[in-house]
């Protein structure tokens, strides 16, 4: 188990090392100049030239990137041209926003999906299947933001029963949740439809192996085949499609947030490409790049766990 | 090998299981009738698809959806398996009857630890704690010679040999002492060294507990060397049923005969030409009407009453000998090559 | 074939393996670390002659597939030579290689797998022609032409390998592998995934297509019976080793290995009273990994005439693992080496000492 | 709201030549006191809705309408607009004097001001710091130029404040005024935070800088010892909420208190019918217009600009798109404007005449590209007016680029057209210099690359009196929509919401929001 | 040999265009499979002619019929511009299939050689190729399209490219997955020894071979592309204006949500459509395309 922890480890830091450097290398690949953006339409050549220089960008490709990598084994990836802060301290900032959106949103999708799709498993071929599975396609088919919008449509304009801000400035932890609950179970629901389908043919695929068959054979009980020795089994793939699925929807606020007008790491990351600051962008897409190969790590030793035969490869 | 007439402790009777097909039901077990005695070994011989194995998941419910089964019944000490009420059915399942199957590699659940599995029958049966069902796990692991069973017990199947997942599949099976063990080739997957101690275990198991055995395999040798008797099944049927012995001595089915005769033998003379049975194993859903054997058959071919008419399973010449061929009587009258 | 006479030995055998080796090194992890290596073939000699058919036994890990693919170089050999029709294949390019393989082919085990399933069955005959260039013009009349060979209506050309049955797929593995005529037939388990009433068909087809062609075939299999059927010389392996080769009768006829001896005890014949009067010699444990070769000689963990041996008590011993054992076989790697070339077998000990062999416990005893 | 940013940096252009008329206005005092009352009951919080996030809070360096409300209520100026008047009155200043050749400007500043969260008294120190840093060239100050004329900051003493310019400018007072560069900063807190002090505004105003969170919102906390009285409220929540459906359920729902910069049609008309909700509209300082680049073919001929202006149906868009929530732009002076006349050429929605005049031209269709920016209204209503172009044989495709991209296009000045607003103060050079003076490209929006008015509009900066100055900008204007380099789109107006909670909230015609003034009821 | 031979006669050797016609029976024979051919040949046609099936010019601007309500003249009203609701949305369909299908001709072509070579190759050049798609798998898809759109300024190729790119390695992940699993199955070994170069190896049996489940990927990714593209468009990064996208038509009615719901809410279900159709296509070809899929479904114990 340590070895395997240790080959974990290592990827993570060779991935991270790759994910600093494509960062950097696909910020100066886009064209514009942030010098531009910071001076604004009365910019003068002499003003833009002395911006520049005191950006670093007028360095060379290969200064310029040795000096971002030391910067950022320091923490520093940067001032946020906008605002002049700590470009991390501005993604750090409005990370909880997002994760805590992430994880609700991840609460209800597993809640929802995981249950349904052993359900829908378990009764293959019934009308309880099609309709989970029903559900389930409609879940993947329609666009988040467009189901943000209906759920703002039904349940705060013509209900009422929910904000239609995703976002509240009262520290009361009630109110929070109350407007946490629809972008979370919007969120939720498009991603509960995945893990839905997905958690359905993980145990289709078990349900049908030799051990299950065994296990019947042997007088256990259905609901224990089913939880305890098909479950573990199929929980590989569901860990995998949830992991994708929170990278996913942290890279999905965007629109989420739009829609609910919350803050985060979206909304963040939006306005920074739309005005083009690039530390801002760059530190961003390195936060969420990391977090995405972090949760990725983080469910590669779980996997180790669940799978004794992943521990030995 | 004559014995005292021993109790019979499990009775299939006409069991017939079907799957639906595209041009109606296919029958892939076919009115089989079975016993096994106490104390007893009877071999089920046939090739795959000779429905062998889907015989005993139909007498323990295991048949997977859209199977069904559709007639017979299957008396284990007289309660017949198949109108058992589902939870009934399942306490019989393991702890009276048990299976194992035929690869190791798969019948195992890879992420639950040999103990922790031999446990979970155990546990689905009795009442006893976790600490004291992995104690009887590993007495069962040393029961069936896992070196270091203390050690082994939390191993995981990938940690075993062949050998040695097969020997945990039988731990299983036997933990809970059934009066019926299947062992749906149990050594198929194992090489030949491996494969003579797995039966051997078996045997020994067999004689101490007093379990019926049903030791299902394609292998004439293996049926030669271990069973007392012996049921050759095609394409759903029994087709030839009796003691070992006689089997071997006096087949009175073509089918029976031509499988003796197109396998190459250690014990014949190097340079004996073998006998193909020509064509192709059948399929199910297209058996002819008459016997199933005929388009294959050296004996009958082409003849109309194996074409059109079905013969049914019936005692032949040989004491406790029955045969599914209309002109068994012909072949008891050749003589038995070599 | 088997009742046949043995063919006329011209002086140069057809193929020649010398003293080759196969290391599957496990190469490195990403951490730098280096994998277990696995000696899948360890230092094998062995001869054909045209028109010959040499069985090769020996259980899973043995390294009997290895070795046939060695001939091929499908897998390349870390040392030694082989040498086909008088030219070194170790030494030759890649493509050379790939050139000569029109004189060596190979059947596999697998009729389900060995078969593109995108191909139809024509397509996959003609295949081997239109690689090795073979004019475009002449591949429907040669792809029928085999197929009728094999025993397949060539009017099913265009159907696709699913669309056949297992014995008829290995029919046309054999039709793929004869296209180009080779000269050396290299057969991996052709038989042992077919059904029981199908296997003789195949077995009688190699045998005609060899009596009409004088093919040589090298005849891997675990199936003793099967082998001993089909083979006019049989060499057994044993963890990358040969550890018995012999012609076929005297092989099987009076075994020297107690290798060979178990196994040939261990196969059930298919009568029971036969069977009720045999002894059964015991095998202990299983095959090892080719991670770990055993020292000495790579047998004395199973082995039961050391046991024997060591019991006699007039050799130094040693123990290992479960049994006590002579030091020598412990120590020392026995050399394959016989009363006569032709039946050769790697044990310190004779046959001569297998005579206390009932003494022994029974196999099932300890694993 | 998000529409405004990229031109926020225009706000501040303003070129005033002319005296304004705050001479008198020295002693009148925007609010009445006896309208003051404490606020009633503490822990009250007034809660505002912006469009957009916030960015630099340092008067020297800000831009964007958000910034500009946030610093409104942290900053005082020497003198700032009254709200509803838009005239000049004294803030910090307690009076002032001009020298008789109008060059030295003498502040008398109002005694016992505090900055701030402890920095200390306001003194003229902290002016001339102030004026200082935005004229030093190192500090990168966006309105550097705004102060061009400022050759001497002097402080004689702690209450006194003395600016020499080189020579008479009218408009210097609108310079001075509560914006941007007019704002007075702390000299010890901008000292002792340095970078820090971007994004920790010190000031002087009704409110201190309490909290960002980005994304979120801005929170500033009434400052009890405000130099005209303690606000009514004790708490100033600006919440960034960007889409407007939302803003108005929340505003519905009680959840804010003001809707502010309000623009959807429906929105407002929603709104405007919605119980306990009172909708408040006010013309702007601006005109949306169409700036077309007079240095490439056919653009540079007068008669296809005015054929092209005749070709828009601008009323269709007022009426269709905005629902009559925008007013008709007959030049780029609204009717806010003191200087504003209609007495300027128009071009009515005729095609007939649009493709006449193509013919005189001799032009008979040609491409065409619009760039604008993704912002709404913007990126919409080209669409329309593309379509006009199409029924008259110019082939007009759009080209929505967003903020950013937008920017930097402009600026290259390589656009064929775009679209272009001047927010700004009710200051007539604001609009006019910034769009048709040859001195505002490169750098800056006159991106038609326009010339035709030099003469006038340097005979505009230097008239003396009000009618001068009115007939001097009728010149200008008559000119530039003879020439029409720019096409005036619509007049904007501004339109804001809040709830019956809110009382005595002034809308001011700057695009910001200003809530010293307002209480909360109940 | 003659009981071959009988069983061959269990069929009549079929025609080419019979084996074809039947193989399509047998696909449509899946309901989703049907279904989602049902609905994606439905989008295609509407696609083509959306000109001629329009009841109104799309881009046609009426600002004195603004915001017009569902009517018999405008089934789903008009826009802010006057413009007919459905016939805008009937055109979008050819930007929404567009954007399918070039993302898919794109990132399957790259992708699938990429990832078939990493995974044939295997060793260092599989290796690299690993880290350098997990690396370019880490950043969020969505994001980096959006970066890239706002780089190289909206327009329809900026958002196919971006969409392609983002997919690109998600493609070459599963092609890789998928050759590793084809590259032990006998029949490459037995390509390898009849003399075939492994070029030939690669491109004659591993990529047709894997293509299947590639397939099945890239119809997936249709639908997420479809998706994608309105996710642009919402956010204001998508296709130039005036041109009809269903993202954009969702983002021009976002804000008239309360007042019009119709016109966000339709596009919406168009979309929902769309995906679904490629969904149940992916979903039908795997069942039926897929032979590992089928062998689960327990045909193996008869």
């Amino acid at each position: 188990m340590l070895g395997y922890l240790g080959r974990c480890l290592a990827h993570l830091m060779v991935t991270v090392a790759g994910i600093v450097t494509v960062a950097f290398f696909l910020m100066r690949a886009i064209p514009g100049d942030p010098a531009q953006y910071m001076l604004g339409d009365y910019a003068t050549q002499e003003s833009l030239a002395a911006l520049r220089a005191q950006l670093g960008l007028d360095r060379s490709l290969v200064e310029q990137y040795l000096l971002f990598v030391a910067r950022a084994v320091q923490g520093d990836l940067g001032t946020s041209v906008a605002t002049g802060q700590a470009a991390l301290t501005e993604i750090i900032d409005s990370l909880p926003a997002s994760l805590a959106l992430a994880f609700s949103g991840l609460f209800v999708a597993v809640a929802l999906g995981v249950p349904s799709g052993i359900a829908a498993a378990v009764r293959q071929g019934t009308w309880l299947d099609v309709a989970i599975m029903l559900v389930a396609l409609g879940g993947i088919s329609f666009p988040v933001f467009w189901l943000g919008l209906a759920a703002i449509l039904l349940f705060s304009h013509k209900l009422g029963i929910f904000p239609a801000l995703g976002s509240s400035s009262d520290a009361g932890w009630l109110t929070s949740l109350h407007h946490l609950a629809l972008p979370a179970l919007v969120l939720g629901f498009s991603v509960a439809a995945y893990i839905a389908r997905l958690t359905r043919s993980a145990m289709l695929e078990v349900l049908n192996q030799d051990y299950v068959r065994v296990a019947r054979a042997m007088g256990i009980p259905d609901r224990r085949v089913v939880y305890r020795l098909a479950l573990r089994n199929a929980l590989v793939p569901i860990l995998a499609v949830i992991g994708v699925t929170f990278a996913w929807s942290l890279g999905n606020a965007i629109l989420i947030e739009a829609v609910f007008s919350r803050p985060g790491v979206g909304s963040t990351m939006l306005k920074a490409i739309l005005a083009r600051d690039y530390q801002l962008v760059q530190a961003g897409v390195l936060a969420l790049a990391t977090g995405v190969v972090l949760t990725n790590t983080l469910l590669d030793i779980l996997y180790g766990v669940i799978d004794p035969r992943l521990r030995a490869a | 090998m004559m014995q005292p007439k021993p109790a019979t402790v499990l009775s299939i009777r006409g069991l017939t299981t079907t799957f639906p097909g595209p041009r109606g039901d296919i029958v892939i077990v076919d009115d089989v009738s079975l016993d096994v005695a106490r104390g007893e070994t009877l071999a089920v011989v046939g090739e795959s698809g000779s429905g062998k194995t889907m015989t005993f998941h139909s007498a323990l419910g295991l048949v997977p959806s859209p199977g069904r089964v559709v007639a017979g019944e299957v008396l284990l000490d007289g309660a017949d398996l198949l109108r058992l009420p589902p939870h009934e059915l399942r306490q019989r399942r393991g702890a009276d009857i048990a299976i194992v199957f035929q690869d190791p590699l798969t019948a195992l659940n890879p992420v639950f630890t040999i103990g922790d599995q031999i446990g979970e029958v155990l546990r689905a049966h009795t009442r006893l704690s976790r600490s004291s069902a992995r104690k009887r796990a590993i007495e069962t692991l040393e029961r069936v010679h896992i070196p270091d069973p203390h050690r082994r017990v939390d191993d995981f199947p990938h940690q075993f040999s062949g050998g040695m997942r097969q020997r945990a599949l039988i731990a299983m099976a036997i933990a809970l002492e059934p009066k019926v063990l299947i062992a749906d080739e149990p050594t198929t997957a194992l090489d030949v060294t491996v494969q003579a101690q797995v039966l051997e275990l078996l045997a020994d198991l067999k004689r101490d507990t007093g379990m019926g055995l049903v030791l299902i395999t394609h292998d004439l040798g293996v049926v030669a060397r271990y069973a007392d008797r012996l049921a050759v099944m095609y394409a759903g049927r029994v087709m030839e049923q009796g003691t070992a012995d006689r089997v071997f001595e006096t087949p009175r089915h073509p089918y029976t005969l031509s499988l003796f005769r197109s396998i190459p033998h250690l014990d014949t003379p190097a340079g004996t030409d073998l006998t193909p049975i020509e064509g192709l194993p059948p399929n199910p859903a297209l058996l002819p009407t008459g016997c199933a054997f005929e388009p294959r058959c050296f004996h009958g071919g082409g003849r109309e009453d194996c074409r059109s008419g079905r013969p049914a399973l019936t005692p032949t010449d040989v004491p406790e000998h029955a045969a599914r061929c209309w002109h068994w009587t012909e072949l008891a009258s050749e003589r038995r090559p070599s | 074939m088997t009742g046949n006479e043995q063919p006329p030995a011209p002086d140069e055998p057809l193929l020649s393996v010398a003293n080759v080796s196969k290391i599957f090194s496990g190469g490195r992890s990403l951490l730098g670390r280096q994998r277990s290596a696995v000696r899948a073939v360890d230092g094998v000699s062995l001869e054909l002659r045209a028109g010959e058919t040499l069985g090769l036994v020996g259980e899973t890990g043995s390294g009997k597939s290895t070795l046939g693919r060695l001939v091929l170089r499908l897998v390349e050999p870390t040392s030694g030579r082989i040498t086909f029709a008088g030219e070194d294949l170790t030494a030759k390019s890649m493509a050379e290689v790939r050139r000569l393989r029109g004189s060596i082919q190979m059947v596999f085990q697998d009729p389900y797998g060995s078969l593109d399933p995108r191909m139809s069955v024509g397509a996959l005959i003609a295949e081997p022609m239109i690689v090795h260039g073979a004019p475009r013009a002449d591949i429907p009349r040669r792809v029928s032409e085999i197929m009728g060979l094999v025993g397949l209506d060539a009017r099913l050309a265009h159907r696709y390998p699913h669309q056949f049955s297992g014995g008829q797929r290995q029919r046309i593995g054999i039709a793929r592998a004869m296209a180009l005529s080779p000269k050396l037939l290299v057969l991996d388990e052709p038989v042992s995934a077919l059904d029981v009433s199908i296997q003789a068909q195949i077995l009688n087809l190699l045998r005609d297509i060899q009596q009409r062609t004088g093919m040589a075939y090298l005849f891997i299999a675990h199936d003793l019976a099967v082998v001993r059927h089909v083979s006019n010389r049989v060499a057994v392996m044993y963890l990358g080793r040969i550890v018995e080769t012999g012609p076929r009768d005297k092989l099987y006829g009076a075994p020297r290995h107690p290798y060979t001896i178990s196994l040939l005890s261990a196969v059930p014949l298919a009568s029971p009273a036969l069977e009720r009067t045999r002894s059964r010699i015991p095998v202990y444990g299983e095959i090892s990994s080719g991670t770990a070769v055993p020292s000495g000689c790579r047998f004395h963990p199973r082995c039961f005439r050391a046991r024997l041996v060591a019991g006699a008590g007039k050799v130094p011993t040693v123990a290992s693992g479960d049994g006590i054992i002579p030091a020598v076989c412990a120590q020392q790697d026995p050399k394959l080496e016989g009363p006569t070339s032709e039946h050769l077998s790697a044990c310190h000990f004779g046959p001569e000492h297998d005579g206390r062999i009932a003494t022994l416990q029974p196999a099932g005893e300890r694993a | 709201m998000a529409d405004r940013h990229d031109r926020d940096g225009h706000l501040t252009r303003r070129h005033l030549l002319a005296l304004a008329g705050a001479a008198g206005a020295g002693a009148a005092l925007p609010l009445d006191f006896s309208k003051v009352v404490l606020a009633q009951g503490a822990g009250k919080t007034l809660r505002v809705r912006m469009g957009s996030d916030i960015s630099v809070l340092d008067p020297s360096h800000i831009f964007q309408i958000e910034n500009q409300t946030v610093c409104g209520h942290v900053f005082n100026g020497l003198m700032k607009y009254d709200q509803s008047t838009n005239k000049i009155v004294p803030d910090l200043a307690l009076s002032h004097t001009v020298s008789s050749d109008g060059t030295v400007y003498t502040f008398k500043l109002r005694p016992g001001i505090a900055f701030h969260k402890n920095y200390g008294p306001l003194t003229a120190d902290d002016v001339k710091f102030s004026f200082d840093r935005v004229l030093d060239p190192k500090g990168g100050s966006k309105y550097t130029g705004q102060l061009a004329g400022l050759v001497k900051t002097e402080a004689p003493a702690p209450d006194t404040v003395v600016l020499t310019l080189d020579k008479p400018a009218s408009g210097f007072m609108h310079k001075l005024t509560a914006f941007n560069q007019g704002w007075i900063v702390s000299k010890k807190a901008i000292e002792e935070m340095g970078e820090k002090a971007k994004l920790n505004p010190i000031g002087t105003g009704p409110f201190t800088f309490e909290k960002w969170s980005t994304g979120s919102e801005v929170r500033l906390a009434a400052n009890k010892a405000y130099f005209e009285g303690a606000p009514k409220f004790d708490e100033l929540l600006l919440r960034i909420i960007k889409e407007e459906t939302a803003a108005a359920i929340a505003l519905e729902k009680g959840e804010i208190d003001i809707f502010y910069a309000l623009q959807q049609p429906e929105m407002i008309d929603r709104l405007g019918k919605a119980p306990n909700i009172k909708v408040l509209s006010r013309d702007a300082n601006h005109t949306i217009n169409l700036v077309l680049n007079t240095t490439i073919k056919p653009l540079d001929n007068p008669l296809v600009r005015r054929a092209m202006a005749h070709a828009m149906n601008r009323k269709g868009l007022i009426d269709g798109f905005f629902k009559g929530t925008k007013g008709m732009g007959h030049s780029v002076l609204t009717s806010s404007f003191a200087e504003f006349t209609d007495d300027v050429p128009r071009y009515e929605y005729d095609p007939e005449k649009a493709k006449a005049l193509l013919k005189e031209a001799g032009v008979t269709g040609f491409k065409f590209e619009i760039t604008s920016v993704g912002l709404s209204p913007f990126d919409r209503i080209v669409v329309p007016l593309a379509e006009d172009l199409k029924a008259v044989g110019i082939e007009a495709t759009i080209k929505i680029l967003e903020r950013g991209a937008y920017t930097q296009a402009r600026n290259s000045g390589n656009v064929q057209s775009c679209i272009t607003g001047v927010v700004g103060p009710p200051d007539p050079d604001s609009p006019l210099v910034t769009l048709y003076a040859k001195k505002s490209f490169p750098p800056g929006l006159n991106t038609a690359r326009y010339e035709g008015a030099e003469d006038l509009l340097a005979k505009a900066a230097g008239a003396k009196g009000d009618t001068d100055r009115a007939a001097a900008y009728k010149a200008v204007l008559q000119k530039v929509m003879a020439d029409v380099p720019v096409i005036p789109l619509y007049a904007d107006k501004l339109f804001l919401a809040h709830t019956s909670k809110v009382e005595g909230l002034v809308q001011n015609s700057l695009f910001t929001v200003f809530t010293y003034p307002a209480s909360l009821k109940g | 040999m003659s009981a071959d031979d009988r069983a061959s006669d269990l069929a009549v050797p079929p025609t080419p265009w019979r084996q074809l016609a039947e193989t399509l029976r047998d696909h449509l024979r899946h309901p989703g499979l049907a279904i989602g051919t049902g609905l994606l040949a439905l989008l295609l046609l509407v696609a083509l002619f959306a000109p001629w099936i329009a009841p109104y010019p799309p881009l046609k601007t009426n600002m004195s019929n603004t915001l017009a309500p569902m009517s018999s003249a405008h089934w789903l009203g008009t826009d802010q511009f006057g413009r007919d609701v459905l016939s805008r949305i009937l055109l979008g369909t050819q930007v929404s299939l567009q954007v399918a299908f070039a993302v898919v001709a794109l990132s399957l072509t790259a992708g699938t050689l990429i990832g078939a070579i990493a995974g044939f190759a295997g060793g260092w050049i599989e290796r690299i190729t690993l880290v350098i798609i997990d690396i370019l798998l880490a950043f969020p898809g969505f994001l980096f399209a959006l970066a890239l759109v706002a780089a190289r300024g909206s327009s329809l190729e900026s958002v196919i490219i971006a969409v392609a790119i983002a997919f690109t390695p998600r493609v070459a992940a599963v092609m890789r997955s998928v050759v590793l699993t084809i590259k032990p199955r006998p029949f490459i070994e037995s390509s390898r020894a009849i003399g075939m170069s492994e070029w030939r190896v690669l491109w004659r049996h591993v990529i047709p071979n894997a293509l299947p489940p590639v397939i099945v990927v890239a119809t997936v990714s249709a639908a997420t592309a479809i998706l994608a593209e309105a996710g642009l468009s919402f956010l204001g990064l998508g296709v130039q204006p005036p041109t009809p996208t269903w993202g954009n038509i969702i983002a021009d009615g976002n804000s008239l949500i309360t007042t019009n719901p119709w016109i966000s809410l339709s596009a919406g279900f168009c979309i929902a459509i769309a995906v679904i159709a490629f969904n149940l296509l992916g979903d039908g070809l795997r069942d039926t395309l897929d032979p590992q899929m089928k062998r689960q479904t327990g045909r193996g114990l008869l």
